[in-house]
């Protein structure tokens, strides 16, 4: 019983003092994964997510602390990406997550503007420039689509434009297979 | 004689050529409206310099190059520019583009036009002219020539000129080598000088004796050093990674610039316009199209551009069935949206296409692996792995198997027996690949601003507190001094202007609320039930993160 | 809008026809095989070609494909031919259904159909069936005139469909082990080889008779070659490697390894170089990768002949390399145009 | 010489751990949808399980049999095999995050994986008499065997992402079935190996 007890408690003994030096070796500092996730997430900072960007959402996954499927500007393909890089299964958009819109931009109706800056205030990506008192604008280039400047205008010039396609932004369709139904 | 490479792959497709090689090329007749795209050519689209209403004389400019990798564009005849704006252009997706309509007025009255002697002039001004003479490939890929000629980090020994015209159904190059032989050889000196190259090789399909012989003569005459080659007919010879690979045995990868091999590659029509652009100053205003298929006339024709497509095929006798047509060949050409499209700068063919001359592909099978693809493949990919990964959207593996070296060139889906739209498949990865990349870039662009947004918001609030904590030092001093004065009303001064400053606002936001209120916007009443609960949903996500935000701002403090 | 673009011309070829034409390069070795072993062996493809064709109708209208051109392709008949070509002729009828209607349901549909199977479906329906009825597919019927006593056509049939011999027979008096199963039970009884092959079950190259179908096959097998529906590259690697050991084992020890010529005309060695491993749906796609298939799929069917539990390894073989395909095919892409002399 | 080569074929093919011996199938089916993570998967495993079998082996003959505590066996295989996976799990953690993730609780899951319990408990029966060298040698002849179908069967799975599989049989019911298929193919190997 005694020798059991020794055996046992030496093998213990021995393997702890191991462990506990790899465990001084093998340290990770902070979390390379983050990175890796918010690379995959669209930077709309839309906040969809309930989170106040991309970067904390990111946060959040890595540390399992959110789902992955919590991001509506990413679409499906997003969330495949994040379930190819995590390693889990794809999870479709749940019931208190948005639905997937068609990219848009926002567009301030220039006539109406009253020059609050709210609406700059509120825009996470500095994609609309004016002052106060002067008419705002929005530059369609940096614009991500989250739509966080719709709600705060005092005046609801603010709307969101439906990105039309163009010869300079068309894609080629997937191709019509006569025999099997597109998947 | 120049030892002569192999490429891997090619077909044989029946070539079609004898049709429209009976008669000479003729010049069409004036169209009563020519309609001319402001984007003909790779790069920037040009910007219009005229507006509805002008007066234009032919060659005149009309668009101009507008940075980098972009060409002019010209009025293709003289008179009345009668519209500039969206038409259905020549393009795959059957969208519109900017384009200007001209209504001629008959005259045909050029511009004043002044040539030069090239070898008198400098590098650069040879290729200004070019730039704003509109010249870019006529092959197809109407890259900008000027761009192609500049002189580049490494020597070019080669200057290749390609008269291969593998493509089924199309002769102009080999009609524009038989009449204009001489003419495309002056071009090549031109194009041999700026680039300083040692040698010129003129490849051509040997089915084309005609041609190699009114080119030899030609050559004969030159003091250059110029050997005209037959190279065995294979498709897709004449394309141009292929026919320097046969030429000269250097394999140009997907991605690297052949001028980084010595070798510059140019169509032969390119190299008559840049003739006819440098010695006589004359813009591109018009190009050979070969006009066949289901025509009674098949043949060539000298086209301006921005000619409708329905006229050139009615001058060549359309027949009834016709239900369709191609700009350029059945392997790789583009089916038009309309027959009302332009003729432009990359259209060296029209087949008026019928049910009976292009039947429908059968269904497509699945794919059975038999590499028939591959052993055709110019490119040495392989064809069945790439349809699988795009048919599956992996989209990624794609890429690894070297889809980005796919030229397109159809030879897969030529032979394949399953008859799967191989190259569709690989035109809608590409296509899919590129948005993702533009996409990726945008949201790069988007963190970047993020980021940097919230390091200002930080640093204002920083010296916010900051000036907050001096003037709060400062008020404690004034009010100690104050207190040693010992005078009551130093509180009213202060808030006065504070009531100043709100009642201002006050009036503003009134102001505000009563232009709201006059023009009655639209989105706020007889919202959907689905609509209220989506602003709801935002007002409610906004002020979660303005909590988030403003409880993640105050945590550093603390 | 229907799918118009480029480019607008096709080679006249169709799936089908190739698969016909595969199924036209078997009919020299069948003929042989109804020549030598009498018209049995015409049951049982006639028996799986039917199954096939119904379980492939069945498999497609349960997952909602169209069933016409499919069934036009000519791939599940195929696939019957071979499974009934492995399996004994005399064996009883339901066991080549099992295995072909096993092998299209299984092995193919559950991948999706035509083009999507890992695995060769007939050779999983060979392994399906030796590893599960054992005693039915080891009694081959014995070549004709070398028997006491033979079946006709009729005591044939009513053998396969109700199991009845003739009054008097016994199983074991119509039928025998294959030439490869008799050499491997006489080498462990320690007889040495050339003794062995004297008997009259063997001939000069391998078994009698069925030393001749696989002629038959290896004419087949050339046609297919010449009409190049098959590349070159696995038959030449599989026979040549197959040759190159059992060279080697023949040189070394005569007495225990028979020569190469006998492992090249016995067995399925021949209806395996020039059919069974020129699937081109499980075999890899490029070069490289079909010769390491086909050599390793030698190698294996020499030490399964040799030292296995089983008396002919291509099924085995073939299954074990259409494990490795698309690894085979991942590590073997060839170099594409421009990028060959780069990072030497 | 022949007999170490008679247990690693026999190990790594005739009675590979885990389509002949099925042992093994939680990380088989868990982390073999991609090949890099299978890769990753079958060589943390080997890992495990070559050392596990040498530590066992040593365990069991120097330290259990001599004080007759050879009823200990299973309990003590276990922490020795526990703490080289959490030696491993830290190691992966620090090398390759990304794997870390991808192979989520299927790593700390090594320690109750059967074949790697299963073949220090093989070892130290009685029939084999294998030595410490051959106890290693069979332990790393089973990684082999594990990684080698591990990284197969992720080929297959990779390749049938494009396959046009039923919508019921998608995923891990197609995986099963290849498996099976797998395991049907590896009785070709048998009688190769007497043992």
């Amino acid at each position: 019983m005694l020798s059991a007890l020794l055996v046992m408690s030496g093998i213990a003994i021995l393997l702890g003092a191991v462990l506990g030096f790899a465990a001084i070796k093998f340290r990770v500092e902070g979390n390379p994964l983050v990175d890796k996730i918010d690379a995959i997430l669209p930077q709309t900072q839309c906040g969809q997510c309930s989170y106040p960007g991309c970067k904390p959402y990111a946060t959040a996954i890595a540390a399992g602390e959110a789902d992955i499927n919590r991001c509506p500007p990413g679409g499906e393909e997003g969330i495949q990406k994040l379930a190819d890089l995590l390693g889990v299964e794809f999870k479709p958009f749940g019931a208190d997550t948005n639905a997937p819109k068609p990219k848009s931009v926002a567009l301030i109706d220039e006539n109406t503007c009253i020059g609050c800056t709210l609406c700059i205030q509120a825009c996470p990506v500095d994609a609309i420039v004016g002052a106060a008192k002067q008419m705002h604008t929005i530059i369609t280039a940096e614009c991500t689509g989250c739509e966080l400047c719709v709600a705060p205008c005092p005046v609801d010039c603010i709307s969101m434009v439906v990105i039309e396609e163009k010869i300079t932004n068309w894609k080629w369709k997937y191709p019509i297979y006569a025999l099997t139904p597109a998947q | 004689m120049t030892t002569l490479f192999k490429f891997h792959g090619g077909v044989h497709p029946p070539t079609h050529k004898a049709e429209s090689t009976r008669t000479p090329i003729a010049r069409m007749p004036m169209p009563a409206k020519l309609v001319i795209p402001f984007h003909q050519h790779v790069g920037n689209i040009a910007k219009p310099l005229v507006q509805a209403g002008d007066h234009v004389l032919k060659g005149q400019l009309i668009g101009l190059p507008e940075d980098g990798i972009s060409s002019a564009i010209h009025a293709s005849t003289s008179g009345t520019i009668t519209e500039i704006g969206m038409q259905v252009v020549a393009h795959a997706s059957g969208l519109p583009d900017l384009c200007a309509t001209l209504v001629p007025d008959g005259k045909d009255e050029w511009i004043t036009r002044s040539g030069m002697d090239f070898r008198e002039s400098k590098n650069a001004d040879v290729r200004q002219v070019l730039r704003l003479a509109g010249v870019v490939g006529l092959g197809g890929a109407v890259f900008p020539s000027d761009l192609k000629l500049r002189p580049g980090k490494h020597k070019v020994n080669t200057l290749i000129l390609n008269g291969a015209e593998c493509e089924p159904y199309i002769t102009c190059d080999d009609m524009l080598m038989r009449e204009r032989a001489d003419e495309i050889i002056k071009g090549a000196e031109i194009m041999r000088w700026a680039l300083e190259a040692d040698e010129i090789l003129v490849g051509i399909e040997d089915n084309k004796p005609e041609a190699i012989a009114a080119m030899r003569l030609a050559a004969q005459a030159s003091s250059d050093n110029i050997s005209i080659v037959a190279v065995p007919t294979l498709y897709p010879g004449g394309g141009a990674k292929q026919l320097i690979r046969v030429l000269t045995g250097i394999e140009v990868a997907a991605g690297v610039r052949s001028t980084d091999k010595g070798v510059q590659c140019f169509n032969v029509a390119t190299a008559q316009t840049i003739y006819r652009a440098v010695r006589f100053g004359e813009p591109l205003v018009s190009r050979i199209v070969t006009v066949t298929g289901n025509v009674s006339n098949a043949q060539n024709l000298e086209v301006l551009i921005g000619t409708p497509v329905s006229d050139v095929v009615a001058y060549a006798g359309v027949l009834p069935d016709t239900d369709s047509y191609i700009m350029g060949g059945p392997m790789m050409g583009l089916p038009l949206p309309a027959a009302s499209v332009s003729i432009v700068k990359a259209a060296n063919c029209i087949i008026a296409s019928s049910p009976k001359l292009f039947p429908p592909a059968p269904p497509a099978m699945p794919c059975i692996r038999c590499t028939r693809c591959a052993e055709v493949c110019p490119a040495e990919l392989q064809p069945q792995d790439l349809y699988w990964f795009a048919k599956a959207r992996e989209f990624g593996k794609a890429q690894e198997f070297s889809l980005f070296d796919c030229i397109e060139c159809g030879a897969c889906s030529y032979v394949c027996p399953s008859h799967i739209p191989l190259v569709q498949y690989y035109r809608f990865a590409k296509s899919e690949i590129w948005a993702r990349e533009t996409e990726k870039t945008a949201a790069d662009a988007a963190r970047v601003r993020f980021e940097f947004r919230e390091q200002r918001i930080e640093r204002e609030k920083q010296e916010k507190a900051e000036k907050l904590a001096a003037r709060e030092k400062a008020a404690a001093e004034a009010k100690l001094a104050a207190a040693k004065i010992a005078s009551a009303p130093a509180a009213t001064p202060v808030s006065a202007p504070v009531d100043e400053t709100q009642a201002k606002i006050q009036a503003a936001i009134e102001h505000a609320r009563q232009q709201a209120a006059a023009i009655k916007p639209k989105n706020t009443e007889q919202l959907t039930p689905q609509q209220q609960a989506e602003i709801a949903d935002i007002e409610a996500r906004r002020a979660r993160i303005h909590e988030l935000a403003s409880t993640e701002a105050e945590s550093p403090k603390e | 809008m229907s799918a118009f673009f480029s480019p607008f011309i096709s080679k006249p070829d169709t799936v089908s026809a190739i698969m016909l034409k595969v199924l036209l390069a078997l009919l020299p070795g069948i003929a042989l095989y109804v020549w030598y072993f009498g018209p049995a062996i015409l049951v049982s493809i006639t028996l799986a070609s039917l199954t096939a064709l119904a379980t492939e109708a069945a498999m497609l209208k349960l997952r909602k494909r169209p069933v016409a051109p499919f069934l036009k392709d000519n791939s599940a008949l195929l696939t019957a031919w071979l499974l009934a070509l492995s399996i004994p002729p005399l064996a009883p009828w339901w066991l080549i259904v099992v295995g072909t209607a096993f092998c299209i349901a299984v092995a193919k549909h559950l991948y999706g159909g035509l083009g999507n199977n890992p695995f060769n479906p007939a050779m999983v329906g060979y392994a399906v069936l030796i590893v599960s009825f054992p005693v039915q597919m080891t009694h081959w019927v014995t070549p004709l005139g070398m028997g006491a006593t033979e079946l006709s056509f009729v005591q044939q049939l009513q053998y396969i469909f109700s199991g009845i011999l003739p009054g008097g027979l016994t199983l074991d008096a119509v039928t025998m082990a294959t030439p490869l199963d008799t050499l491997k039970t006489q080498l462990h009884l320690a007889h040495p080889a050339n003794e062995i092959l004297t008997q009259p079950i063997f001939s000069s190259l391998a078994g009698h008779g069925s030393e001749v179908v696989a002629i038959g096959f290896l004419i087949g097998g050339l046609y297919l070659l010449a009409s190049k529906i098959i590349s070159w590259h696995l038959p030449v690697a599989f026979l040549g490697t197959l040759f190159l050991v059992a060279g080697i084992f023949h040189l070394a020890d005569p007495s225990h390894y028979v020569a190469p010529v006998f492992h090249w005309f016995s067995g399925a060695a021949m209806l395996g170089a020039f059919f069974i491993l020129t699937d081109p749906i499980t075999s890899p796609t490029t070069h490289k990768g079909k010769f390491i298939f086909a050599a390793g799929a030698a190698l294996l069917t020499y030490l399964i002949r040799v030292y296995g539990a089983f008396p002919d390894g291509i099924a085995f073989a073939t299954l074990l390399m259409n494990i490795c395909v698309p690894l085979i095919d991942a590590y073997t892409q060839p170099k594409v145009f421009g990028k060959k002399e780069k990072k030497a | 010489m022949s007999e170490y080569l008679m247990i690693l074929i026999g190990a790594v093919l005739v009675n590979n751990i885990v389509l002949v011996k099925i042992l093994g199938l939680c990380p088989f089916m868990g982390v073999s949808k991609k090949l890099e993570a299978a890769i990753g998967m079958g060589a943390a495993t080997a890992f495990v399980l070559t050392l596990g079998s040498g530590a066992s082996y040593l365990i069991y003959h120097y330290l259990l049999a001599p004080y007759e505590l050879t009823y200990l066996k299973t309990l003590s295989f276990i922490v020795v095999i526990a703490a080289i996976v959490q030696f491993t799990e830290m190691y992966v953690k620090k090398a390759s995050p990304a794997l870390y993730q991808v192979l989520g609780i299927y790593l700390p899951l090594i320690t109750t994986n059967c074949a790697v319990l299963g073949v220090p408990l093989l070892i130290v029966q009685n029939e084999l008499q294998y030595t410490f060298l051959k106890s290693l040698w069979f332990g790393f002849g089973n990684a082999l065997g594990f990684t080698l179908v591990m990284v197969l069967f992720a080929g297959i799975r990779e390749r049938l992402e494009g396959a046009d599989v039923p919508g019921i049989f998608k995923g891990s019911a197609i995986a099963m079935v290849t498996a099976g298929l797998m395991s049907l193919a590896f009785m070709g190997f048998a009688g190769l190996v007497k043992l």
